[in-house]
């Protein structure tokens, strides 16, 4: 039985001399280069002329290739050329974009500066709307909030605090350095309020600055 | 004129069969420049040494025959051909020293040199399509890697954006749709309703003054609009019949009681 | 004036060692092998570290795979990695089928190439007939050709030269390598010679003409 199949293998050998080792290395490279998808050693030999051995030409071209930098893998039963993995960083060109941050981030973001530690569900009533998981995960992700103790209350809700990256980025030596409400109301930034000393139209203002001047400082007593 | 008849018995043949073949053809031909060199070809010489006073008259012949066959010819092959009878006829003619103009040998060469120029331009286009082609004889990279680009968006803020987003948030409540604060208004309804209630207790001459409500006479805009709604109630009560009102003097006390 | 211009090179070198060439060569050989596009030396450097010196890396590349399946070639000024031409064979999968050309687009090409740069009156005075909007359009298209500088004569027509892309595809370093381009200027046939006298066939240039003249031999003598 192996006489039978050998025989003939043998004979077209003999019949068409396979290229030279040398030049089988140099098909099998080019075909290996040129393809848009890993390449068989089947399909390989199935291009190259009769009698060629793809499989043994691969471990050469591997061999040949090794330390350089591109190299020979096998990817399933396929081959295929690679750029080497530790020169990766030549493949990727970085653009850094600056971008100003959203008004809902910079509000979420304040909240937390100055409410530290505060729940999802606290600065939600502070802002009065919902906050999406984007903007909280953006923020955690830029490394200027992250995640302080549990509150002590019913679900024990995870609360926010600002990092030393926040306090780095907005140069600040402690997130007791944030203006208080007097201070950005004397800047101009509350003129929204009534002056004070004049009627007051809201009657919850008063209650509201007690909260702050006492509830401030404790905040940020960790 | 004995040469010419020399090398037009010795091509006669192969003349009039490429001539048959042209007239067939003629649409084939990229216009009467490319019809020229193909009729140079029969003379079977280096374009340089070509007879351009022969080619006119293969071109010439080639023309009568078309005309003959009813072959309607393009104008260009037709301005081609009045061309290429001037040329014949200035080569024919010995110079005319008093005549203007290029001489007929200055004619033929450029001719000449058009014919061989195309016929340069043709040799090199084909040497240039025989070239180990990209995508054909050469091939590139088939799974291109291309440069990823990577884009870092960074967000940035300032502390100032920072206080003013805080303080956009503190002051939230106050930017709502305008409407009159009831706060410090006292209704004429309210003052009604009021003075209804203690109508029974206003047996003897009252100040006006003293039907504000609690709380309502202190503050200066509470306390006027109190009033202002108090003397409006009044009045209302006396058209009704169950006050009167009185005053002395002009800005004395307004003072009301029940109706005797 | 040289020791003013070396002094900051040093300078710079020592302060950012280059990576060693062996190195250098690893990477200029991933960026050209993974792009299916030509690529600068000048882009070559901007992805590579400082210090690199990436025209003597492509020159020791190019050494090192010589004799290979794979070839690295020179494309106007920039670099690209090739399969061996003898090896297109073996690539009948690949084989992207092109649009047939025309043979008046081939001619037209042609005239373009070797008498860069070169207005549509010329290539029509070259081919004695008029070029269809078609052919240009087509080459256009291929990006074989583009728009060079208008020339200064009356009308100032726009002018047409081949592209790195036509360099590309034909296997050239550059226009210069245009195969018989000496034997055709050393014939005269790249001059565009004025017709004698006042009489031409098409007489729209006699002014162009001088041009021609002085323009053309300038072009490849950079």
């Amino acid at each position: 039985m192996n006489d039978v199949t050998e025989a003939p293998e043998e004979e077209e050998k003999s019949l068409f001399a396979a290229p030279p080792e040398g030049e089988q290395e140099r098909m099998v490279e080019a075909m290996l280069f040129a393809s848009a998808q890993p390449v068989t050693v089947r399909d390989l030999e199935a291009r190259m002329p009769i009698g060629c051995d793809a499989a043994e030409a691969l471990v050469r071209l591997r061999k040949r290739y090794e330390g350089r930098g591109v190299r020979v893998v096998k990817v399933d039963d396929a081959w295929a050329m690679r750029t080497a993995p530790d020169l990766g960083f030549l493949m990727q060109k970085e653009t850094v974009e600056t971008r100003k941050l959203s008004r809902a981030a910079i509000e979420t973001l304040a909240i937390i500066a100055y409410h530290q530690p505060v729940t999802r569900a606290e600065i939600e009533e502070i802002r009065g709307v919902s906050v999406s998981r984007g903007t909280i995960d953006q923020l955690l992700e830029m490394e200027w909030i992250r995640l302080g103790r549990r509150k002590m209350t019913p679900g024990r809700p995870v609360t926010f605090v600002v990092t030393p990256t926040f306090l780095d980025h907005f140069g600040l030596e402690s997130a007791r350095d944030l203006p208080g409400l007097k201070e950005l109301r004397q800047a101009g930034l509350l003129e929204n309020r009534p002056p004070p000393g004049a009627f007051s139209m809201t009657d919850q203002e008063p209650e509201e600055e007690d909260d702050e001047v006492t509830g401030q400082p404790e905040l940020f007593d960790e | 004129m004995g040469d010419d008849n020399f090398q037009e018995d010795t091509i006669s043949v192969a003349d009039r069969l490429a001539a048959e073949a042209l007239i067939v053809d003629v649409e084939g031909y990229e216009g009467p420049l490319d019809l020229l060199l193909t009729l140079s070809r029969t003379q079977k010489v280096d374009l340089r040494k070509i007879s351009v006073l022969e080619l006119a008259r293969q071109y010439l012949a080639f023309v009568e025959k078309a005309k003959a066959l009813r072959i309607e010819l393009a104008a260009d092959y037709l301005v081609m051909a009045a061309w290429l009878a001037f040329l014949k006829s200035r080569l024919l003619l010995p110079p005319d020293p008093s005549e203007e103009g290029p001489s007929g040998e200055d004619l033929a060469a450029h001719l000449a040199f058009q014919l061989e120029r195309l016929q340069a331009m043709r040799e090199v286009a084909a040497r240039l399509m025989a070239r180990d082609r990209l995508g054909r004889d050469v091939f590139a990279r088939g799974q291109g890697e291309d440069v990823m680009r990577i884009r870092t968006v960074r967000f940035t803020a300032t502390l100032l954006d920072l206080m003013q987003g805080y303080a956009r948030i503190r002051t939230r409540d106050e930017f709502r749709p305008f409407v009159m604060d009831r706060d410090s208004v006292f209704t004429m309804e309210q003052a009604l309703e009021r003075m209804r209630g203690l109508i029974g207790f206003a047996g003897d001459w009252t100040e006006i003054a003293a039907w504000l409500p609690d709380g309502w006479d202190s503050d200066p805009v509470r306390r006027r609009s109190a009033t202002a709604a108090t003397f409006a109630a009044s009045l209302e009560l006396v058209k009704q019949g169950q006050l009167e009102i009185r005053q002395s003097a002009t800005f004395a006390p307004i003072e009301v009681r029940k109706r005797q």
